[in-house]
């Protein structure tokens, strides 16, 4: 029989219908009645550029301005990533090595792309300065390469204890809060970054976020995936 | 800002963004899925952050309000963590009572009630 | 290794080398030859080259310039060859094509030859790799009538010629496949449809 | 540029809603997220659109890699499972099911 | 903080502090669960009568004593005045009393710590409800009161009790709503209430917001009526006598029902004075009061059961103190108040001697009475005593109420119908105690019953026995010593002069 | 170093639980339960000294790196704001002290510490927000940690709750963030101190606020959107229903009060007042019945929670008006929010222990409960007393307050809503005290009372949360003026 | 326009055209094989031409070795995808259209 | 010249709205799936296009991260999606 997942029943698409449409034309509305040429915070930014210690205003905006945010943000990747890992609690088998069928075209281009794409995680930092990129751009090269790595076989090394793991998914954003504490010492308030050493900090914090970040979301990404081969063993092992 | 049929290019980005966001939120009540859920979620967001952009884009000048770009980013940022939880958790509902669905009621629509 | 010579450890002690150098390469390409970049550049570089290293780890081969050249023209004609083929017949209203899947008896031995083969192969009029097994490369054939043949027997010797590889005596011969197949052009008609 | 930008912009935005629709209302899941994956590439092209590199480089960088991934392993995942996969029944299946 | 203070904390306070103590010693040491019990009943009934004493002192003089707590903007006030300390002497020595009842009733059950924890909180409540300064404070320690009482009332756990438990609840907390949105209400329209002898109210109130003030008295009286066991609204006493006799005994005859008419007290008198006269509320009430007398009494008649009995007799002694108040002559309300405490310690004789009975005997029923007198003479004869002081006979308590309010019903003008209802009533309540006094000593007793009590015990528990007599001796002692300066019909008379100022 | 602490205090308030979150994830098992009762008894003084400083100075701001609104993010606190941290604190350190004995020994959990650290640094973070688009951020964090502590218990019913829990959550958020882009489109910026001077009722600014509070009213799950409430917080385990019963569902109440009371006030949008109430008055019918039709307690006490839920919504209409009948509204409110919360989380843990010890709740079985486990029954029925609005209770003070605003407004049918919730929660809290106290013995009973004791931890930190729930209606007055402080103009009218 | 104008957008309409033939290819070939035929070696040339066609206008050459790079990219996906793609078909027996004879 | 590029793109668009219907149609997953493959090199042109077009050099950027990433899915899909799923793993593992 044919699994299908139709749509619900009438009353009820045709009441979501009616909800989803006064909302569009709600949203419509507001839309097309803003003001032509608002300026929003856009001129504040670019008046303290200078002093936020970035030459990109986004990058400034995320780092320097509101900091904090990007900070909590970074909290609720650690916090999925805990959810995550919290799912497979009762599957200990998860992060023991997995080999998945080696293919040599697969594993051949992993192999080929996945320093490239450490390359250009780098690039992507470095350029998050001046231009768009970042530590979250880079981050997610950095997972990406991963995430292909994983598919393609290779396994977390025996080197990477679950200690290191946590240390590198949490990593950044320990880094990160301890910078922001930190500079309070300097007698400014959290996240006030002493004059001059402003890029310092920002450089440092999105280097150690773009390795957490990477971290993550090949956390992500091997502890909720569930490769077959793992599941087969396992249920082989229950038996 | 050129304007066509009284629209700018930012009214036509941020109103697509208004549809997407509607789009989604009636396949979220439609769809029983779960998969389709975070689907539709994630359209849902997709259409928010449009229209967040496009307000970017109503700045004086070519270069568009930084502000909602690092909203926007910030938003990837946490959509993708709740997708990759979400996705997880569906799984492991699946795993647990062999369907994706919230209510058993869906069941039947969705004929996995006759899987042996 | 045990035993092993001078030579062997210099090989080794230069490809690190050549692997930073060629990451340092992309670096330079990628960040638009900015050298305030380098800062960045430099530790990425090297973790790039250790992520390198420990993914594929030193082996016995290396690239011949000579023969790189010589793969690289091979590649850039046939491959713009491969293209207006397919494009063409895409577009024909005929849409001129026999498939079929064919098996190649692999002449070259290394793995990563190998896969330089198939991917290759992918990209030649009318061919495309569809597995590689022990001793054997799986293709896909757009059209019977093109020289599948001689066209892998080519892509091999110039992945040899480009690492220096000895190809074996036998091999480099299209006959059928086992899994999934339907045999060599003419023979054997059974289709999906 | 005015009118070809005009017609490059609604035809991205005329696809991406369409897409989105097709993505909800596709009854097969494998088939929904191959096209929520077109979406994100899409929507990458919007972000470029609006003169928002930064984002798109994220959009890019996540949906091509992390969420196209995580979704293509969910939608393996729950797929059905009384049934041999090659037996044709079930998204993604197999052969069986070529174009009539 | 001087004496007066404190003794008005410790008289509040004591008993809460007990309950927590009960709740923390634990099921199993009965020894000092009583012994802290004991401790603190004393305390508070020497603190209850320091407060009196510091009332009497300040008679007619200074400020009474007061203390309070801030909340909202009105606060928490405890205050030593006449009338609170004669609920509050009632209630604190009655406790002392009924303690060491209890602790006898009570050796052979189960749940005792949770029976006398919930029980020291309704006494604590009911002290509360007596020294409240404003309406505010009554009305928590009110709720806190029907709260408290509902673990005692189904606290044997049988289904008839939680029956009589959901019953109590059933009336108890619609009417502690009603009373929540008159007391806000009133707050709102008059400021923080205050409690005042004469009434507290702006007397133009009457004349800018008499429809209010019409309903808020409608909610209030309907709030207070449900303990005070007005008709109509009496229904959940009779039922809730499944609780045990203790309970039955101390908050049936004396906290809860005696809260509510003691809240009807205060808000007629203390609160709207002249304005429940001027707005014509008090004949109302007094009709009601009226009715229920008869009422009670004619229902009380037809009970087999002793509690019952008991019961609907209660209900109709209550509205003696409504119909005190609501008539509003020094003299009536004199009788009410003093009717407050002599009800008090009579009624508390005749349902500890129905424990006593139940106890010793197993006899629940008037029917099975035949002959008890033989089997307990002096249980009987305690019980004797405080019928005989209900039903009016003087020189007992029971007749120096009734006196009182005869008068004061001829003061007020409505003197004509006023003692048609006592009359009829005191027939009435003839009629449904003698027949019970008839059984026990006239008639012939069950064979086992004929040799008198066991050798060797009086005629069962002595810490159940002592306390009957006890309290039948203060019945008495208050009816012949009514005349005395310290006699709550002194005090009561004082009272009622200092309320009707008008 | 006083001084420092005076200086950076809410941020302290926030980084304490945010610094122990994560290193109790590193450190894990052993030590994560300690590093998280530190955090909370570091949090009590912290929080206390944050009260004590905003009644003193009317109100704190802090600017995080320096920048001050618009441009940067500030931390605000005022009354509320201090009220709501309080609370917070409070309730956090009773279920830490709880789940020390609750999760003593289970490997499974060890998840527990880390996700509450973070949720109880989020809350903190979200009450001193003073940044619209930091707000969602922080509640997207209390949503994420919320629902991974729904589903830790792997079980079936968890994770299907967890999952629509966070489906409504996620969506929700976007609906709140749908409403930021827009005020910043039309107020340009979100900067809260900022918007509240630019707010102007036009059309997108309405939407605005139109989208904010659909997406708030499904995080707080306002009736007719509390589908997801029931599932997802009987089902979690105890502590952490307690926690999202408690203080999650207030986290977004607390945004919605300050768009509509304190940015923008109600006539803000014609009617939405008036909806608000009765949709919240709808709850409290709706939830109380569905409280009495409930077979287990869990469940019974979550429908409860909807049902107190909208109590909080009646504050909209309330306060509507302005003048003295706002400014009580406005304290009974946030009473309500402060003594049910204290309240619930008792109940919650209460059930807990229940289902700890007998290994199931359906209330037909918790027969003679108060002499199996005197302590866990009493602080059922004292948390009862608070739901009921009974004195001597907070919850009492805060219907006191409610009813007096709706008398003083002439609104009086709000009058007879709160009275008839109270006498509905009556009903369905007695009909499980009166089980307590019942005879019947229970399944799973031992015949022995003392078998089977719950950790002392657990015991009496449930009844310690009760009883301070019923201290709250006599000590409440600091309470009182606490919330009183620097409130929005609005309700500043004629304070108590 | 310049030649050089000229000449970059002819080669860009000439890349236009393989990627358009590459889509049409997907389309109109019978099985997956086929397809993956047009899309491997179609578009790669397409993009070829695109890269030529736009390092004409480049400011520098590194640029232009930037784009070549992206270009070496691409092909090296394409290959490697079409590849798994066409093998996973295989090897889960999805049976290669014949034409009919 | 710009409009000429954006015409250009705006041809491109059209191709994968053609592609599009490949993965309606399908009819296997491998179908759908390098229909997808299709964008992302067409994607790539694109940018490069853009890049160009409106004098943004950060596009190529992100045409070099597409291109990095352009195979990712199509190995998810083959090692995950297409594959013998977990589904035969039995209730009850969990304790």
């Amino acid at each position: 029989m044919p699994r299908v997942t139709p749509m619900s029943p009438a009353p009820v698409r045709i009441a979501a219908a009616a909800i989803c449409g006064g909302f569009g034309v709600l949203l419509a509305r507001a839309l097309l009645a803003l003001p032509e040429d608002e300026a929003g915070l856009a001129p504040l930014i670019e008046t303290n550029l200078e002093a936020s210690g970035v030459k990109h205003p986004i990058t400034a905006v995320l780092l320097n301005f509101r900091g904090y945010d990007t900070m909590l943000e970074i909290a609720v990747l650690v916090l999925a990533t805990i959810g995550v890992l919290s799912l497979t609690v009762a599957r200990p088998g998860t992060w023991a090595p997995v080999a998945e069928q080696a293919d040599p075209v697969l594993s051949a281009l992993a192999r080929f792309l996945a320093p490239i794409m450490l390359v250009v995680a780098g690039y992507l930092l470095w350029a998050g300065e001046h231009a768009p990129g970042g530590a979250f751009q880079a981050g997610s090269v950095i997972g990406a390469a991963g995430v292909l790595l994983s598919l393609s076989g290779y396994a977390r090394p025996v080197w990477v204890t679950r200690f290191a793991l946590r240390a590198v998914i949490a990593g950044g954003f320990v880094a990160f809060l301890g910078v922001a504490i930190g500079v309070m010492s300097a007698g400014g308030a959290l996240l006030e970054y002493p004059a001059g050493s402003a890029k310092t900090l920002i450089v440092l914090v999105e280097t150690l976020l773009t390795i957490s970040i990477g971290a993550i979301l090949v956390s992500l990404f091997i502890a909720s995936a569930s490769p077959a081969e793992e599941l087969r063993r396992r249920m082989e092992e229950n038996r | 800002m050129t304007t066509f049929a009284g629209l700018s290019q930012t009214d036509l980005y941020a109103l697509a963004g208004a549809a997407l966001f509607v789009i989604g939120l009636y396949g979220l009540i439609t769809r029983p899925h779960l998969l389709h859920k975070v689907l539709a979620l994630n359209i849902s967001s997709g259409g928010v952050f449009l229209v967040l952009v496009g307000i970017a884009r109503r700045v004086p000048g070519p270069v568009p309000d930084p502000l909602p770009h690092a909203m926007v980013l910030t938003g990837i940022v946490v959509t993708v963590s709740s997708t990759a939880f979400a996705l997880a958790l569906a799984k492991s509902i699946y795993t647990e009572t062999g369907h994706a669905v919230l209510e058993p009621d869906d069941l039947e629509e969705t004929g996995e009630v006759s899987r042996g | 290794m045990p035993g092993s010579t001078q030579l062997l450890s210099a090989a080794q002690a230069r490809r690190p080398v050549e692997r930073a150098l060629l990451f340092a390469g992309v670096w330079f390409v990628v960040a638009e030859a900015d050298l305030s970049s380098w800062t960045f550049g430099v530790p990425f570089v090297l973790v790039a080259t250790i992520a390198s290293l420990r993914l594929t780890p030193a082996r016995e081969w290396r690239i011949r310039p000579a023969g790189a050249l010589r793969y690289a023209w091979f590649f850039a004609h046939q491959s713009v060859a491969g293209g207006f083929d397919v494009a063409l017949r895409a577009i024909r209203p005929s849409l001129p094509i026999d498939p079929k899947l064919v098996c190649y008896r692999l002449r070259i031995g290394p793995e990563h030859a190998r896969v330089l083969v198939a991917d290759t192969v992918s990209l030649l009029p009318g061919t495309l790799s569809a597995g590689i097994e022990e001793d054997s490369l799986t293709m896909h054939v757009l059209d019977c009538g093109l020289p599948v043949e001689e066209g892998t027997r080519l892509v091999e010797e110039h992945v040899a010629d480009l690492f220096g590889i000895e190809l074996a005596e036998e091999g480099g011969t299209i006959g059928p496949c086992e899994v999934g197949s339907v045999g060599t052009c003419g023979i054997g008609s059974e289709g999906a449809r | 540029m005015t009118l070809t930008s005009w017609i490059f912009d609604i035809v991205l935005v005329g696809t991406l809603v369409w897409l989105a629709v097709r993505v909800l209302a596709e009854v097969k899941l494998f088939k929904s997220v191959v096209l929520y994956i077109a979406f994100g590439l899409l929507v990458a092209l919007a972000w470029v659109r609006l003169a928002a590199p930064d984002i798109a480089l994220a959009e890019a960088a996540i949906g091509a890699g992390i969420t196209g991934a995580l979704l293509l392993d969910a939608a393996g995942h729950m797929r059905g499972r009384s049934q041999p996969y090659a037996s044709a029944s079930d998204e993604p299946s197999a052969g069986g099911d070529m174009d009539a | 903080m001087s004496w007066e203070l404190t003794a008005l904390l410790v008289a509040v306070g004591t008993p809460f502090a007990v309950a927590a103590a009960v709740f923390a010693i634990g099921e199993r040491r009965h020894t000092l669960r009583g012994a802290t019990n004991l401790a603190g009943a004393a305390l508070t009934a020497g603190a209850v009568v320091a407060c009196a004493v510091s009332a009497w002192q300040r008679f007619g003089g200074g400020p009474f004593a007061e203390g309070s707590i801030a909340l909202l903007d009105i606060g928490f006030g405890l205050r030593a005045d006449p009338l609170g300390v004669v609920f509050a002497v009632v209630a604190g020595v009655l406790w002392l009393v009924t303690t060491v009842y209890a602790i006898g009733y009570m050796s052979h059950a189960s749940d005792r710590a949770r029976f006398f924890g919930f029980f020291s909180i309704c006494v604590g409540s009911a002290i509360g409800i007596a020294l409240s300064a404003n309406l505010l404070t009554f009305f928590v320690f009110y709720e806190t009161l029907t709260l408290a009482t509902y673990p005692l009332v189904a606290h044997s756990g049988t289904p008839a009790a939680l029956r009589g438990g959901r019953t109590y609840l059933t009336y108890a907390l619609p009417a502690g709503a009603a009373l929540a949105v008159g007391v806000i209400w009133l707050n709102l329209i008059a400021g923080p209430v205050e409690f005042a002898a004469g009434g507290s109210l702006d007397p133009a109130l009457a004349s800018t917001h008499p429809g209010s003030l019409i309903v808020i008295f409608a909610l209030l009286m309907f709030g207070l009526g449900v303990k005070a066991a007005l008709f109509p609204v009496h229904g959940w006493l009779p039922a809730a006598m499944v609780a045990p006799a203790p309970v039955s005994s101390l908050l049936h005859a004396v906290a809860v029902v005696k809260a509510g008419v003691f809240g009807i007290a205060r808000v007629v008198l203390e609160v709207y004075g002249p304005i429940a006269h001027e707005l014509d509320l008090t004949p109302y009430l007094a009709a009601l009061a009226g009715f229920t007398i008869i009422y009670g009494s004619v229902r009380a008649l037809a009970q087999d059961d002793f509690k019952k009995r008991l019961a609907f007799s209660t209900i109709a002694q209550l509205s003696y103190i409504t119909l005190g108040v609501a008539l509003a002559s020094p003299i009536a309300i004199a009788g009410g108040i003093a009717h407050l405490a002599h009800h008090a310690a009579m009624k508390i004789t005749m349902f500890f001697t129905a424990g006593a009975v139940a106890e010793e005997v197993k006899a629940y029923r008037v029917s099975e009475f035949d002959g008890l007198g033989r089997r307990m003479p002096l249980t009987m004869g305690a019980f004797s005593l405080a019928a005989l002081g209900i039903v009016g006979v003087p020189p007992i308590a029971g007749f120096a109420s009734k006196w009182f309010l005869g008068i004061g019903a001829l003061d007020a003008g409505e003197g004509a119908w006023v003692i048609a209802v006592l009359g009829v009533s005191s027939v009435l309540n003839a009629a449904y105690f003698f027949p019970i006094m008839h059984r026990a000593w006239f008639r012939a007793p069950k064979a086992e019953w004929a040799a008198g009590p066991p050798p060797g015990s009086a005629e069962g528990d002595l810490r159940m026995v002592v306390p009957i007599l006890v309290t039948a001796l203060i019945g008495l002692v208050l009816g012949i010593a009514a005349g005395a300066d310290v006699s709550p019909a002194s005090w009561a008379l004082r009272i009622g002069m200092t309320e009707v100022p008008w | 170093m006083a001084e420092w602490v005076t200086t950076h205090l809410p941020a302290l308030v926030i980084l304490v639980p945010l610094t122990a979150a994560p290193l109790a994830f590193l450190l894990g098992g052993t030590l994560a339960r300690p590093i998280a009762l530190l955090s909370a008894l570091l949090s009590q003084p912290l929080a206390l000294a944050l009260a004590f400083t905003v009644s003193a100075e009317g109100g704190v701001r802090y600017e995080i790196g320096g920048w001050g609104g618009p441009l940067g993010i500030d931390l605000v606190a005022d009354g509320l704001a201090a009220t709501l941290i309080l609370v917070a604190t409070v309730v956090g350190l009773g279920v830490t002290v709880y789940a020390w004995g609750y999760f003593a020994d289970r490997e499974r959990y060890r998840y527990f510490w880390p996700l509450w650290l973070f949720l109880w640094a989020s809350l903190y973070a979200l009450f001193l927000s003073g940044d619209l688009f930091n707000l969602y951020v922080c509640l997207e964090l209390v949503s994420m940690a919320a629902v991974a502590l729904v589903g830790l218990s792997l079980r079936r019913d968890a994770l299907l709750a967890a999952m629509r829990y966070m489906l409504a959550a996620i969506l929700g958020s976007l609906f709140y963030l749908l409403g930021v882009a827009l005020v910043y489109a039309a107020f340009g910026s979100i900067d809260i101190a900022t918007v509240r001077e630019a707010v102007r009722a036009d059309v997108t600014g309405q939407a605005a606020f139109a989208l904010m509070t659909v997406g708030l009213m499904l995080k707080t799950a306002l009736f007719p959107l509390h589908f997801w409430l029931p599932p997802a917080h009987s089902n979690a385990p105890s502590p952490v229903s307690a926690v999202l019963s408690a203080l999650v569902v207030k986290g977004s109440f607390y945004i919605l009060v300050r768009m509509w009371v304190d940015v923008a006030d109600p006539s803000f949008v014609p009617g939405s007042a008036a909806l608000l109430g009765v949709l919240g008055a709808s709850a409290i019918v709706w939830g109380s019945v569905q409280a009495m039709r409930q077979e287990r307690l869990k469940m019974l006490v979550a429908y409860s929670t909807v049902a107190q839920i909208g109590y909080l919504f009646l504050l909209f209409p309330l306060v509507a008006g302005g003048g003295a009948a706002a400014a009580d509204a406005w304290v009974g409110g946030m009473f309500h929010a402060a003594s049910h919360a204290l309240a619930k989380a008792a109940m919650f843990l209460a059930a807990g222990t229940v289902l700890a010890r007998f290994g199931h709740d359906r209330i037909a079985g918790l027969g003679g409960l108060s002499r199996r486990a005197p302590v866990t029954a009493m602080a059922f029925a004292l948390a009862g007393v608070t739901m009921m609005g009974l004195p001597p209770s907070g919850g009492f003070v805060a219907k006191w307050q409610m009813i007096r605003a709706a008398l003083e407004s002439g609104a009086w049918w709000w009058a007879v809503v709160v009275v008839a919730g109270g006498l509905l929660a009556a009903v369905y809290i007695f009909r499980v005290v009166a089980l307590f106290l019942g005879r019947e013995g229970a399944e799973g009973e031992d015949a022995d009372v003392d078998a089977g004791r719950s950790p002392a931890t657990m015991e009496w930190a449930t009844l310690a949360l009760a009883l301070a729930a019923l201290a709250l209606g006599v000590l409440g007055q600091p309470l009182v003026e606490l919330i009183g402080v620097g409130a929005p103009a609005l309700v500043a009218g004629v304070g108590p | 326009m310049s030649v050089i104008d000229v000449v970059s957008v002819l080669l860009l309409v000439a890349g236009t055209f393989f990627f358009l033939a590459g889509s049409t290819g997907v389309l109109r070939f019978p099985d997956v094989y086929t397809r993956l035929h047009a899309l491997t070696k179609a578009d790669n040339l397409g993009l070829g031409f695109f890269v030529i066609g736009l390092s004409l206008r480049a400011d520098s050459w590194v640029v232009v070795v930037k784009m070549v790079l992206i270009w070496a990219l691409v092909i090296v996906a394409g290959a490697t995808a079409g590849h798994l793609v066409a093998e996973a078909a295989r090897t889960s027996g999805v049976v290669p259209w014949r034409k009919p004879r | 010249m710009k409009l000429i590029l954006v015409g250009i793109a705006s041809a491109l668009l059209l191709s994968i709205i053609v592609g599009l219907s490949r993965v309606e149609r399908g009819p296997t997953p491998a179908d759908r799936m390098l229909a997808a493959q299709l964008f992302g090199t067409t994607g790539v042109a694109i940018l490069l296009l853009l890049a160009e077009a409106m004098e943004t050099p950060a596009l190529r950027d992100v045409a070099l991260v597409f291109a990095l990433l352009a195979a990712m899915a199509a190995v998810a899909f083959v090692k995950r999606a297409w594959h013998p799923g977990p589904g035969e793993s039995e209730k009850g593992e969990r304790p």
